[in-house]
């Protein structure tokens, strides 16, 4: 766990001690994330009971197929940035700071992965604080001046979603007398007063959601992003949001069960809504902007939004849809951004207009970002394109042939904010602004396109993404039945 | 704040009551109110009451930034390493059955060092913290 | 009953907070407001709560504003303008809550679920498994010991925010000096 | 439905709302913490006041009483607690960096500045 | 090498020369003569394949599983092989006449451009061998995408905006329209593979059959069918080889290409046949076949009127599918094949006179015969052969087409394509008596004849154009046996 590793990297005042022992302890959670979850693919779910009292006196930890996915996401990603990491981080952070900065990565891995993997509801809020606190001060370690105000936005609105979520939880405690998740579901059924079960949805949902920017709770996330070093934007972008995504899922579906989220409440619609809001609103915004890491951070938004437009859904392949876009997402996001990191590096600022004419500069990084850009619009043969795939097919099973359009409309805006960059990148001249030629260090290119490949390998063998994903789907389905 | 004799010798005075109560706070914690964290924080007032009267210089000498920093990470370590030690001892993870012959005295040895880790790290961190502004407050003053 | 009267006080008290636009003042109501607080926690026999808000609410959380205070300045500028949107929003919320709450076991109703589900093994068992009579700190330490950890983490976690922040500011200042 | 039986309810969720409308509608970013605070300690009366059964003592056993308050969320409420503080602590610290970075700490001004501040490498 | 192996080899031949030509493009020789290589190594591997096609026999090759149940497959039957075909052989002509062209105008990184140029073959064989809908959607999006840098080669604002409508009207349609109709297909039929008489027999009702047509044919948009051949003149602004590949060789043909198959392939001529959902297809085929050929005739600009004379051929071939009986599917096919090389002569032609006189208007060519007297000829034989005039490669698939219709009954169509004819006449004759029946404008710089290469280039076309019957035999065979089932 790198719960351990990350006092252990305070003790080690140096930086390069520090590095190895996170990086260490990211490979380690990462090994284990993938036992677990073909631990979990051969016979089914996990329980382990921490300090051996059985649930729910005691906190357990469950993994089961979407936790085991979401599992192997989120340490994989970290295990990618964190050697990139080794050179960003000594660029942009004074030199005392570095060993500070992989502590509090350790600590946002850690509270990620708890949140993922716990069994129990408050101790789920517990590690959702440790994410939080740990990527405020990640963000806060930004160089600009900005970095520290879009934190404390964050850290406020964070509050507040935690704070929300706690309250949310209280009054499920209040009614069922019980924490853990799996109790907790089943003691819903034999609610007879439903309303105090109601307002905990509600509360959960809107703490929830402010956590992974769902339109319109998402003001604090273009900011950050933007302003981050680039590492950390690399793997918050790739992963906190998913995590609060799968916490989401996990409440609606296995929690309070599809027949009380769809019926008693319009959360269906309300989704849908937000979600469709959130694609369109944010693509155009991104559409005009001129530095390239808001750009994208506004595409995150917009590609969060595919993630609960599959979940609204609510059918099978919505399901699949939202988890493998969840996982698809990720890898592409976070190799978007580590390249970005590498342009920020060289050109000083990942600004449209500091890429002029570098697809001759650093071919290799713009080579990489056009791909990956690929993925994103969802061009067939990239990752993204499969979770296109199952949104639309979910979207046409659902009978609604205007979502499909709408769906493979707004893919165009993204057509058209990716292709900003190519433009610049390869049909301007070179100008001041633009670095001379010379490509990112081997650090951090190597990373970024250990994911591009990543990108385009589950684009086209997607056995393990969508049979993941169908899994995770069932599970879901299956639990809330 | 040099001036003000009383304030020192009261300061002085109460000092050691104000630790002996963390202590009991701390060990105590068991069988009356109270336990790692209160007793943590109680440290950690108590030096911060001695910083202000006596300033920060004199608390730094008598309780060193690194010693405070390595206390911040010693307590979550001390933690983690019950709850290793429980797995080592061929249990769960923080399981503290198996860490002395009967369950019952593995609990209570388990729940002492727990108690005690987050003591560690609890004061650590509130005095560094302290420190952090009163450090700040000092280059304010300079400037 | 005393829990009323000192609710109500609390609520006095938030309101002069919001009002108040000297922020020491606004500090110092805080400071009371958490006493407040820890003593209410008191009579609702939560002994170990009161006692940590009591030392963290009052005690750590007004040094460091007071701290903060110091280097930012005390009067807060500019008062309020057009509160209504955050009135309405503060209002919806306020509605969901009451209209969730209702639906709740009433005040001190032995057989809520939260009495007859998972707590009675702790208040029956725990001092024979755990041999601590202090249920709290069973609870804290043994069966819940995984939050504790994570709460000591969290904590750790902000120390070390903290260092990482203000270390660097002044590093920071200094490079500013010489630009 | 008794009034009595849900008045804690009621102060708690007063309490809540203003906190949280302090957060949202004060400009200064050390109100908006306080307020924050509020909203958080506001909370510990949710968890706490329904553990609370009259006539029962605090939960530290012992032959002389029968009935206990519910010691589970006096837990859970000393972990918020400790996250409350921590947020508080991290966000002071932001904010004397903002204070430092911006010589200001009303958010407005704040945003003026980055406004025609522009980029600052 | 058996067929399996061939085709994996057609694969990949082009990507590897891709990588042959980009790291040795220090040295233009050496690059140039990588790609010649590629590309004649290219045209020996399909016809490797295609003895065993004569004789029916169908060769397939399955990669790996793309999504669950449909695989990223290939499989070589009449109408890719005759693509194919077409395709790699004209890219050796079209490599010769490249370098010539891109060496005359010393253009600039001309290592982009036969790199891409590469990569578009693969893209195509691709589509070409494709075995399922997916299999062909990913090529078709990879085309589009390999040939934008060739299209924006100048880099300058023009070809940028020309770039901009290039790549949003293709992914546009591809897709907004072609991938819903690909994943209604999925739902509706639960299968892609391309399998004889379509695969949504009786699958869905009328209606829904035909909107899917009609995403199909739109979604479609290298077929260049009104309103979605826009693309096709804004592509213009790139150098002519890159106008005679996307025309002749690869993009359009793709297209059509796609069409033919798709209403094979998919629905079936038989089930279009009996459901009459496609009664509207011939309509808007015929209309831009006419409107196409109108606007070729108003346009002074060489290229531009080329351009447009092409969007009204392509839709012969929709039409002449869209009729759905067997001889015109014949037709249609053979017209694909026949077109190519004719409309990739008069590129050429175009091309050199840019080069030797830099004349691209229409009324400058006044008189240009007689100091260019091969390219000119070449230029004639195109045009001869778009009109239909025997024995040029025009003449065969006109007459399959004609002679389909007729039997049909289908007498709408044949006044159309009469019309057309007279239009094409109309727009390409004027031309060729301009230049060499009127005296050149006095006083203007003389000029020889464009560099070897191109002539080369040009002559060897024309002779195709003029063999076309001939050999037209291949063709025919692999038509038929497309249509036969």
């Amino acid at each position: 766990m790198p719960l351990i590793a990350a006092p252990l990297t305070v003790l080690i005042r140096r930086s390069a001690p520090a590095w190895a022992v996170a990086a260490a302890a990211c490979t380690f959670s990462f090994v284990a994330a993938v036992l677990l979850a073909a631990e979990v693919a051969a016979h089914g779910p996990i329980s382990y009971h921490i300090g051996s009292w059985a649930p729910p006196w005691g906190i357990e930890y469950r993994v089961d197929a979407l936790s085991a996915f979401v599992l192997v996401l989120v340490s994989g990603m970290a295990t990618v940035v964190v050697p990139y990491a080794w050179r960003s981080v000594a660029a942009e952070l004074p030199r005392d700071q570095v060993y500070l900065f992989y502590t509090m990565f350790c600590l946002c891995l850690s509270g990620l992965l708890g949140m993922t993997i716990t069994g129990d509801a408050f101790n789920l809020f517990v590690f959702m604080e440790i994410g939080s606190l740990s990527s405020y001060v990640l963000i806060a370690l930004g160089r600009d001046r900005r970095a520290q105000y879009a934190s404390y936005q964050y850290l406020v609105l964070g509050t507040i979603g935690a704070t929300f979520y706690v309250i949310g939880i209280g009054i499920l405690y209040l009614a069922t007398g019980t924490l853990n998740i799996a109790d907790l579901a089943q003691r819903l059924q034999h609610v007879e007063n439903l309303r105090p079960v109601l307002a905990g949805l509600a509360f959960i949902t809107v703490g929830v959601s402010l956590k992974l920017a769902l339109f319109p709770l998402h003001l604090w996330l273009p900011n950050a992003y933007t302003y981050a070093p680039s590492a950390v934007t690399a793997f918050l972008a790739a992963t906190a949001t998913k995590v609060s995504v799968y916490v989401l899922l996990r409440f609606y579906f296995t929690v309070f069960g599809l027949h009380l989220v769809a019926e008693r409440l319009p959360m269906k619609e309300i989704l849908l809504v937000l979600s469709i809001v959130a694609i369109v609103s944010a693509s155009l915004v991104a559409l005009y902007q001129s530095d390239l890491k808001r750009l994208f951070a506004y595409s995150s938004v917009a590609q969060i939004g595919y993630i609960t437009l599959g979940t609204s859904l609510a059918s099978r392949d919505g399901l699949i849809a939202a988890v493998v876009h969840l996982f698809n997402h990720g890898i592409t996001k976070g190799a978007l951004f580590l390249l970005l990191g590498g342009v920020a590096l060289r050109a000083g600022r990942a600004g449209l207009d500091r890429v002029r004419g570098l697809g001759r500069a650093m071919p290799l990084t713009s080579l990489g970002i056009v791909i990956a850009g690929l993925s994103l619009i969802g061009v067939p043969g990239t990752a993204g394109f499969v979770s296109k795939w199952y949104l639309v097919l979910a979207a046409i099973e659902a009978g609604s042939w205007w979502l499909a359009a709408f769906v493979v409309a707004t893919s165009l805006i993204a057509v058209a904010y990716v292709w900003r960059f190519v433009e610049a990148a390869y049909l301007c001249e070179p100008d001041a602004g633009t670095p001379e030629p010379g490509e990112a260090p081997l650090v951090m290119l190597l990373p970024a396109w250990l994911l591009v490949a990543a990108c385009v390998y589950f684009g086209f063998d997607t056995s393990y993404t969508v049979e993941g994903a169908r899994r995770a789907a069932l599970l879901l389905l299956g639990a809330s039945q | 704040m040099r001036g003000f004799l009383v304030l020192r010798v009261v300061a002085k005075l109460l000092m050691p009551f104000m630790l002996v109560f963390a202590l009991y706070v701390q060990f105590h914690g068991d069988y009356s109110p109270g336990g790692g964290f209160q007793a943590g924080v109680i440290i950690a007032a108590t030096m911060i009451f001695y910083a202000l009267i006596f300033g920060l210089p004199v608390a730094r000498q008598l309780v060193p930034e690194a010693l405070v920093e390595t206390m911040v990470a010693l307590g979550v370590l001390i933690y983690a390493g019950v709850g290793v030690a429980g797995l080592l001892l061929g249990g769960n993870y923080l399981d503290y059955f198996v860490l002395a012959h009967s369950p019952v005295h593995g609990q209570e040895r388990g729940i002492f060092w727990v108690e005690v880790g987050v003591a560690v790290t609890v004061s650590g961190v509130m005095l560094k913290i302290f420190y952090m502004f009163a450090g700040r407050q000092r280059s304010a003053e300079d400037e | 009953m005393i829990v009323i009267v000192l609710l109500s006080l609390m609520a006095v008290l938030t309101f002069g907070i919001a009002l108040q636009r000297n922020l020491y003042a606004v500090v110092v109501l805080s400071g009371a407001y958490s006493f407040l607080m820890a003593t209410a926690l008191v009579a609702l026999d939560a002994v170990d709560v009161a006692m940590t808000e009591a030392s963290v609410g009052a005690g750590i959380s007004t040094v460091l504003l007071l701290g903060a205070l110091y280097l930012c300045g005390g009067e807060e500028a500019k008062p309020l303008t057009r509160p209504w949107l955050p009135l309405a929003i503060a209002l919806v919320i306020a509605g969901a809550l009451v209209y969730g709450t209702l639906g709740l076991p009433a005040f001190s109703d032995p057989t809520a679920p939260i009495h007859t589900h998972v707590v009675p093994r702790y208040l029956h068992d725990a001092l024979r498994e755990t041999g601590v009579p202090n249920v709290v700190t069973a609870v804290l330490a043994s069966y819940r010991g995984y939050d504790t950890l994570g709460e000591t983490t969290v904590v750790f976690t902000a120390g070390a925010g903290v260092i990482a922040l203000l270390r660097r500011l002044r590093r920071r200042k200094d490079g500013e000096h010489k630009a | 439905m008794n009034v009595a039986g849900h008045f804690s309810y009621w102060v708690t969720i007063l309490l809540m709302v203003a906190g949280l409308y302090i957060v949202i509608a004060r400009g200064n970013l050390l109100k908006k913490l306080i307020g924050l605070s509020i909203f958080q300690t506001s909370v510990y009366l949710l968890y706490i006041a329904p553990g609370k059964l009259i006539g029962g003592t605090a939960p530290i056993v012992s032959p002389a009483f029968k009935v206990y308050s519910n010691p589970l969320p006096h837990v859970l409420i000393l972990t918020a607690i400790v996250v409350g503080v921590a947020t508080l602590a991290l966000g002071l610290a932001l904010v004397v960096r903002i204070r430092e970075a911006y010589g200001s700490i009303e958010e407005d001004e704040i945003l003026a500045a980055d406004r025609d501040g522009g980029d600052q490498e | 090498m058996s067929p399996a192996q061939l085709i994996v080899a057609s694969l990949a031949l082009p990507v590897a020369g891709a990588v042959g030509i980009a790291l040795c493009g220090r040295w233009p020789n050496l690059r140039e003569s990588v790609t010649l290589a590629t590309a004649v190594a290219l045209f020996a591997c399909v016809l490797g394949l295609l003895p065993g096609v004569l004789e029916g026999s169908v060769p397939q090759l399955f990669v790996l599983e793309m999504l669950p149940g449909i695989a990223l497959g290939f499989r070589v039957e009449p109408l890719g092989m005759l693509f194919a075909l077409v395709a790699s052989g004209l890219w050796i002509v079209n490599s010769i006449y490249s370098i010539g062209y891109m060496r005359a105008n010393d253009e600039p990184h001309q290592t982009r451009f036969y790199v891409c140029f590469a990569l578009a073959l693969a893209a195509t064989m691709g589509i070409a061998f494709a075995s399922n809908l997916l299999t062909m959607f990913l090529f078709y999006e990879a085309l589009t995408l390999v040939t934008y840098p060739l299209v924006t080669h100048h880099g300058d604002a023009e070809a940028r905006a020309g770039g901009r409508t290039y790549l949003g009207y293709l992914l546009g349609t591809s897709i907004g329209l072609l991938l819903p109709a690909i994943i209604a297909t999925w739902a509706i039929a639960g299968t892609l593979e391309f399998t004889r008489g379509g695969i949504l027999g009786g699958a869905a009702s009328n209606a829904a059959l035909g909107a899917l047509l009609a995403l199909y044919m739109f979604g479609i948009g290298k077929a260049a069918l009104m309103p979605v051949h826009r693309w096709l003149p804004a592509a213009m602004v790139a150098p002519t080889p890159v106008s005679a590949l996307l025309h002749a060789v690869a993009v359009v043909k793709a297209g059509v290409f796609a069409v033919v198959k798709v209403i094979v392939y998919v629905f079936g001529v038989g089930a279009l046949a009996q459901v009459r959902a496609a009664d509207w297809l011939p309509a808007v085929a015929g209309f831009t076949i006419i409107a196409a050929s109108i606007v070729a005739l108003y346009s002074d600009n060489l290229k531009r009127r080329l351009a447009y004379s092409t969007v009204s051929q392509l839709s012969y071939v929709v039409l002449a599918a869209a009729l759905l009986t067997p001889l015109t599917v014949v037709g249609a096919v053979i017209h694909l094949a026949a077109h190519a090389v004719s409309k990739i002569t008069l590129f050429f032609a175009a091309g050199a006179i840019y080069t030797a006189s830099g004349k691209t208007e229409v009324s400058q060519l006044d008189g240009i015969g007689r100091r260019m007297p091969w390219t000119m000829l070449a230029f004639t034989v195109g045009a001869l052969s778009l009109i239909g005039i025997p024995p040029a490669a025009g003449f065969v698939s006109k007459w399959f087409i004609f002679t389909g219709a007729a039997a049909a009954g289908k007498y709408v169509a044949l006044t159309v394509l009469a019309v057309s004819t007279l239009l094409n006449a109309a727009y390409f004759l004027p031309i060729v008596y301009a230049a060499f029946f009127r005296p050149p404008p006095d006083g203007e710089a003389a000029h020889g004849e464009a560099p070897w290469p191109m002539i080369a280039a040009m002559m060897a076309t024309s002779v195709l154009v003029l063999g076309f019957a001939a050999y037209a035999g291949v063709p025919l065979a692999l038509a038929r046996a497309l249509a036969g089932g």
